[in-house]
């Protein structure tokens, strides 16, 4: 049960401080109201709409990762880093594939 | 040492047992390679040229792995090289990582330009106007219904030589898959939607199709009969039918969709839209066969 | 949603009674729960991918337009954000060793976790009342699937926070505990992000 | 009163074959004999604290094979009787309804509950000897999903005598699956069983990939691990990916049939077409999941056998890597006949035939692997040999099954039925077989009978191909898979006679195995070195079988085949060393938790099979308080002291 592949021992905790904390928390208000209003004021349309809100969905998931979840402070091996990438991948994968296959490809009549 | 020797004629054995299955005795029941229809015909060229261009790695590799056991198996005074340590040589990996991709080059661009060009719901190129047959899976028969002349079959269907069919696809239960091996592939039967699959015989004869997904406890006898005839008897056909068999109602049809196997059947008519009612039976709820830009379409006019 | 139970669970399970030759057993068990989240982001994906392909399939029923009240999903987006803030000032109270603030701050997220809770619960009260229910058509199976889920993940860890407020109150700030509130914290989070993508796909674009 | 018994067991007990009856008496025969025989020896403690109890990884692996084992031999009688009503046109040997649950349970059990617990086991026992760690990452979550999958498989077993069988295909395609044609509780039994292992196996792809990440023994960089648990860590990176898109796939599919949802049903507005599009997208993954491993285990026969290092190391990190990450981008290749339109197709088409580069890669790499090497031909490496002949054929029918436009021909036929066979049979079957044969020693601490080894292996062979060349040939005679009979007019008995043969000589095969075990045990031949085949890896440097604690001082690690060279430094200088300094070893305790969580788990399962919402409720309330229990323990490892240590070693090195 020891395990060895750690050269120096560290505590496990990520860092972070109060206000790294609270830029992360304006930062995701502010990229929560911003397709709020978008939608409630009918800023854009169509495809425009879907890309404001899918960008402001987007930059607060990073939001989240830098400054609540520390990803930045990971230290080598980045396994952590390595598995979010290939999971985000593989998420991708499902969802534009089920899109691709399901929505835009149909011979039927 | 005897073993390897054993595996190497057990290996080369079972090799020629299947070559001669291939090219003697059975082609004749081998019905996917003996192929009546362009589409068939194609799909059996590539199937041909892509076990050529797989035997040219996979042959020459048996022969390797023989040669290699062989030479190199443990025995007292072998004169065949020994070297543990020898675990690298760029050179030879980059022809083995060289050759699959070559070959799987080839082939994929064979079978790109084989996916467009065999597209199941591209019309045939003919001079002849094609036949519209309607197909329906139900459970546990397929019902054929010729819009153009009016009459339905059940398990049998029936078309002139030469001429392109445009098989439009349905089910009235659960998903199956619509096949006439000497004709050409295959096609899912679902509910809800209507494929369009484009097929063609060239030769008059008796073939056979089959549904090729399961569809529960029958399904064993799915079969229907496949007839294709010249123009003339296909003609005479259609007016026999006409003339000799009850018509299909509504409610002959509601009979005729509970679970159960049947005989091959003929009918002089079938009620109007019969098929559009089917597909459209599920269809209502869904946006099936509707692709993503038409629903947005349709939103915007909304 | 079993996954949760079980993985969760797991990387909450053994401690060790002394770990000063252990130092990385605990971040080894903090990498398996990343681990599963990253399963359950697959999950989700899967059920994104069932919405997004089935949403348009209303079966003659309501849609998003008819059926979302926004005032009360803004409400809980802007709630769960700020547990998700608060959360995280609980693991800074951690660093700093004050125990109180660290059971404080979780005690705030949870009641934060709880109010959203609450407000999904009426919300999905309100959409049965208005004969919209999982079995009405493709798109509200879908859509109830995706949110509950969501929902479910939140109760599992409102639970497993107030089992983890007993434990600090037994056994102070150890590096188990430490371990277990960085976990938590980093599910919480996880749910905030999860939640995002719901606002955005389900009830923004939804709605518009 | 009575009569109201009388119907409620006639709907609950599967009743009316004749076969039926004979198989549940003796089920209960077999359950009356093991209780009987373990109170009759007192051993119900020692079954307990040994094995239900146990977070040990060895023993884990020990149980996982032995149910594999026990799956395969049902799984094979399903394919027995399969082949037998088969064997001729036209035989009534089963009826429709009991064909189709046959051909289901078979697909699922020999996938899902034989293959990946097989898989696992070897997982178990291997991985971590071979990185010189003394247990698993997660000691307990390994005991947990080895019990989740104990009862899942025992739940989906279940219905052969309670409720009947699911009869939709070992995927359950809807609308077929769906409660309108399917009112029955067999597909309920087929998705709460494979949910139930599901999660025990998502768990276990979590637990590998840390402990392969994170516990190696000092020195062991990535780049020098052995093979195995590279491709072990490849195998469980498509499992946590791959495992969820199935948990929930299912879960869907189970809120139509429970809550009346419309995913997957035809009215309302669902689309069947979604499900078989998400099952391939774990479908797929899966059969990558349970071959990765069995090219590892060929990867260190291959070698050992050879008596030479593996040749291309990097190259075969890279193909299996590749082979993991591309496995989920070809899911669409099982329905080109859905009509997804050609771009879709070609896109898949192409990328399923990539697949083949890394494939083949890996076959070169083993060839030359045995080129220059001096060959000994034991059962493992027979076996690894079968492999590479039976992989290519079926390497090369997978290609041709790639080529989109031909796929419409062969799709649902004899043909694909012969080509997944033949990469499971001959890649993942001979690879487990050579894998099990080849740490037997090491688990058991005796070898097996090589004699009886060789029949078994050659039966296996012949068998093999006897069963399913002719199916290549069947496929393109135009028939379908999953039929219960066909007539006289399709010509197509003889070829079916011959595969009904050459199933029966894999039955016999099997029986080999059994006796060989039997004799082995018997006539016992113990392995006094640990090292009986003169192995390269940190397994073969402890005693066999391994202590519980696995080593007793950590091994320092300096080359990728470790043990290969210290028994080279060994011959150079001879050993002088004092014994190296003994240090107390910390280990996991003991728990009952996964056995009993597990078991609500299997009564909620129950529960929502037959709708009894008391028991859903009970056995979920169940699975809650054991999961809070365990969270409030904290109490759950010890130390060794050094002189059990001590003393363990002096009892095993005598």
């Amino acid at each position: 049960m020891t395990q060895h592949d750690m050269t120096h021992p560290h505590d496990a905790e990520t860092q972070g401080s109060l206000k790294s904390y609270t830029i992360g928390f304006l930062f995701s208000i502010v990229l929560t109201i911003i397709p709020i209003t978008a939608v409630l004021y009918g800023w854009a349309e169509g495809m425009t709409n879907t890309i404001v809100l899918m960008t402001a969905a987007v930059l607060q998931f990073v939001v989240q990762l830098i400054y609540f979840m520390h990803l930045r402070e990971e230290k080598k091996p980045r396994y952590n880093l390595v598995t979010l990438i290939l999971g985000l991948i593989i998420l991708l994968v499902i969802v534009i594939g089920s899109m691709w296959i399901m929505l835009f490809n149909m011979v039927a009549t | 040492m005897k073993r390897p020797n054993a595996l190497r004629w057990f290996a080369s054995l079972s090799m020629l047992v299947l070559l001669l299955l291939m090219t003697t005795g059975c082609t004749e029941s081998m019905i996917v390679l003996d192929p009546k229809g362009p589409i068939a015909e194609q799909q059996r060229d590539l199937m041909i040229i892509s076990t050529i261009l797989t035997s040219l790695v996979i042959v020459p590799v048996l022969i390797l792995t023989v040669i290699i056991v062989w030479r190199y198996r443990d025995r007292t005074g072998r004169k065949a090289k020994y070297a543990p340590d020898w675990e690298h040589s760029t050179k030879l990996e980059v022809i083995w990582w060289g050759i699959p991709i070559i070959i799987i080059t080839v082939l994929g661009l064979i079978t790109i330009k084989g996916t467009y060009a065999l597209e199941p719901s591209k019309p045939l190129e003919s001079d002849k106007k094609p036949l519209t047959i309607q197909v329906t899976s139900l459970d546990w028969k397929w019902l054929f219904q010729y819009p153009e002349q009016g009459i339905a079959t059940v398990n049998a269907v029936n078309f002139p030589e030469g001429v392109p069919i445009r098989f439009e696809i349905t089910a009235d239960s659960p998903m199956n898959s619509f096949w006439i091996p000497q004709l050409g592939g295959q096609m899912y039967a679902m509910s809800g939607m209507a494929m369009t699959l484009y097929l063609q015989a060239d030769e008059r004869g008796e073939y056979w199709g089959s549904g090729a997904n399961f569809t529960g406890k029958e399904f064993a006898k799915m079969y229907f009969d496949v007839k294709s005839t010249s123009q003339e008897e296909f003609d005479q056909w259609v007016s026999e039918v006409k003339a000799s068999s009850p018509a299909l109602t509504l409610e002959g049809y509601q009979q005729l969709a509970e679970p159960a196997a049947s005989d091959v059947k003929t009918f002089s008519a079938f009620p109007e839209g019969l098929f559009y009612m089917t597909v459209t039976k599920y269809a209502s709820s869904h946006n099936h066969g509707l692709s993503w830009e038409d629903i947005q379409k349709i939103k915007i006019q909304e | 949603m079993a996954q949760l139970n079980d993985s969760g669970h797991a990387n909450q399970h053994v401690s060790s009674s002394d770990h000063h030759d252990h130092p990385d057993m605990e971040e080894m068990r903090t990498f398996g729960f990343w681990i599963y989240l990253m399963t359950d982001v697959i999950i989700f994906g899967t059920l994104f991918a069932a919405y997004i392909v089935l949403q348009g399939n209303r079966n003659g029923g309501p849609g998003p337009e008819e059926l979302f009240q926004m005032g009360g999903i803004i409400a809980s987006t802007f709630i769960l954000l700020t547990s998700s803030y608060t959360s995280g000032l609980a693991v800074l109270a951690m660093h700093k060793g004050n125990r109180q603030a660290l059971m404080g701050w979780l005690g705030v997220t949870a009641l934060l976790g709880a109010t959203f809770i609450v407000l999904e619960v009426n919300e999905f009260i309100h959409l049965v009342h208005e004969g919209a229910t999982i079995s009405t058509s493709a798109f509200l199976s879908a859509f109830f699937t995706l949110v509950g889920t969501h929902g479910l993940h939140v109760s599992i860890g409102l639970v497993w926070m107030i089992a983890l407020i007993i434990q600090l109150a037994k056994h102070g700030i150890t590096p188990v505990t430490k371990r277990k509130v960085n976990v938590i914290s980093l599910f919480w989070h996880f749910l905030d992000v999860v939640w995002i993508f719901v606002f955005t796909i389900v009830y923004l674009m939804g709605v518009r | 009163m009575w009569e109201n018994v009388k119907s409620f067991a006639s709907e609950f007990f599967v009743t009316g074959d004749p076969l039926i009856y004979g198989a549940d008496i003796s089920i209960v025969l077999t359950i009356i004999g093991i209780v009987f025989g373990l109170t009759y020896f007192k051993k119900w403690g020692w079954l307990w604290r040994e094995w239900l109890t146990t977070v040990d990884h060895k023993k884990i692996g020990i149980m996982y094979i032995l149910s594999a084992f026990l799956m395969l031999f049902r799984g094979g009688v399903d394919a027995l009787l399969m082949r037998a009503q088969l064997a001729m046109p036209e035989l009534n040997l089963l009826a429709p309804d009991h064909y189709n649950q046959i051909f289901t349970t078979h697909g699922v059990i020999m996938i899902l509950f034989m293959a990946m617990p097989f898989m696992f086991g070897l997982f178990n026992v291997v991985v971590p000897l071979q990185i010189g760690a003394r247990d698993v990452a997660y000691p307990f979550l390994n005991a947990l999903s080895f019990w989740l999958f104990f009862f899942g498989a025992m739940l989906f077993n279940l219905s052969f005598v309670i409720g009947g069988s699911p009869d939709s295909g070992w995927l359950a395609y809807p609308p077929y699956s769906e409660r309108m044609f399917n009112p029955g509780v067999g597909q309920d039994f087929y998705i709460w069983g494979i949910q139930i292992s599901g999660i025990g196996s998502l768990m276990t792809g979590i637990n590998f990939i840390v402990t392969i990440l994170k516990m190696r023994a000092p020195g062991m960089k990535l780049m020098k691990m052995p093979m195995f648990p590279w491709s072990v860590l490849s195998s469980c990176i498509a499992i946590i990916f791959s495992f969820p898109i199935l948990t929930a796939t299912l879960a869907l599919l189970f809120l139509d049939r429970y809550l009346g949802a419309h995913f997957f049903t035809l009215d309302g507005g669902g689309n069947p077409m979604m499900y078989i599009n998400l099952i391939w997208m774990w479908g797929h993954p899966e059969v990558y999941i349970i071959v990765l491993p069995a090219f590892g285990i060929y990867s260190e026969i291959v070698s050992t056998f050879a008596k030479k290092k593996l040749f291309g190391y990097k190259s075969m990190v890279y193909a299996m890597m590749i082979i993991s990450i591309l496995s989920f981008l070809v899911w669409a290749h099982h329905f080109f006949t859905m009509g997804s339109g050609a771009d879709v197709n070609a896109f898949f088409a192409l990328t399923t035939m990539l697949i083949a580069i890394p494939t083949g890669v890996k076959v070169f790499n083993w060839l030359f692997t045995m080129f220059r090497g001096k060959i000994t031909f034991e059962t493992p490496m027979l076996w690894t040999l079968g492999f590479i002949v039976c992989f290519l054929v079926g390497g090369m029918t997978g290609v041709l099954l790639s080529v989109a436009p031909a796929d419409f021909q062969f799709h649902n036929s004899y043909f694909l039925v012969a080509h997944f066979h033949n990469t499971i049979i001959g890649g993942v079957v001979f690879g487990y077989f050579a894998g099990l044969y080849y740490w037997w020693p090491k688990l058991f601490g005796f070898k097996l009978n090589e004699r009886i080894g060789k029949w078994a292996f050659w039966f296996w062979n012949i068998g093999f191909y006897a069963c399913f060349m002719p199916q290549y040939v069947l496929g393109l005679m135009g028939m379908t898979r999953r039929l219960v009979t066909y007539g006289w007019d399709k010509g197509w008995w003889e070829m079916n006679l011959v595969s009904t043969i050459g199933a029966g000589l894999m039955g016999i095969a099997f029986l080999f195995q059994v006796w060989q075990i039997v004799y082995s045990v018997k006539h016992l031949q113990k392995d006094e070195t640990g090292d009986p085949w003169n192995g390269r890896t940190l397994e073969w440097s402890i005693p066999s079988p391994a202590p519980y604690y696995n080593f007793a001082t950590l091994p320092q690690v300096s080359s990728q085949d470790e043990w290969w060279e210290e028994k080279q430094r060994r011959e150079r200088e001879p050993l002088s060393l004092a014994p190296p300094k003994l240090e107390p070893i910390h280990m996991p305790k003991n728990s009952g938790i996964p056995f009993v969580m597990s078991m609500f788990w299997f009564a909620a399962g129950f529960g929502f099979v037959f709708d009894w919402l008391w028991l859903t409720i009970s056995g979920l309330v169940g699975v809650a308080v054991c999961m809070l229990v365990h969270s409030f323990n904290y109490d759950t490892d010890y130390y060794i002291p050094v002189e059990d240590i001590k003393r363990t070693e002096a009892a095993i090195r005598g």
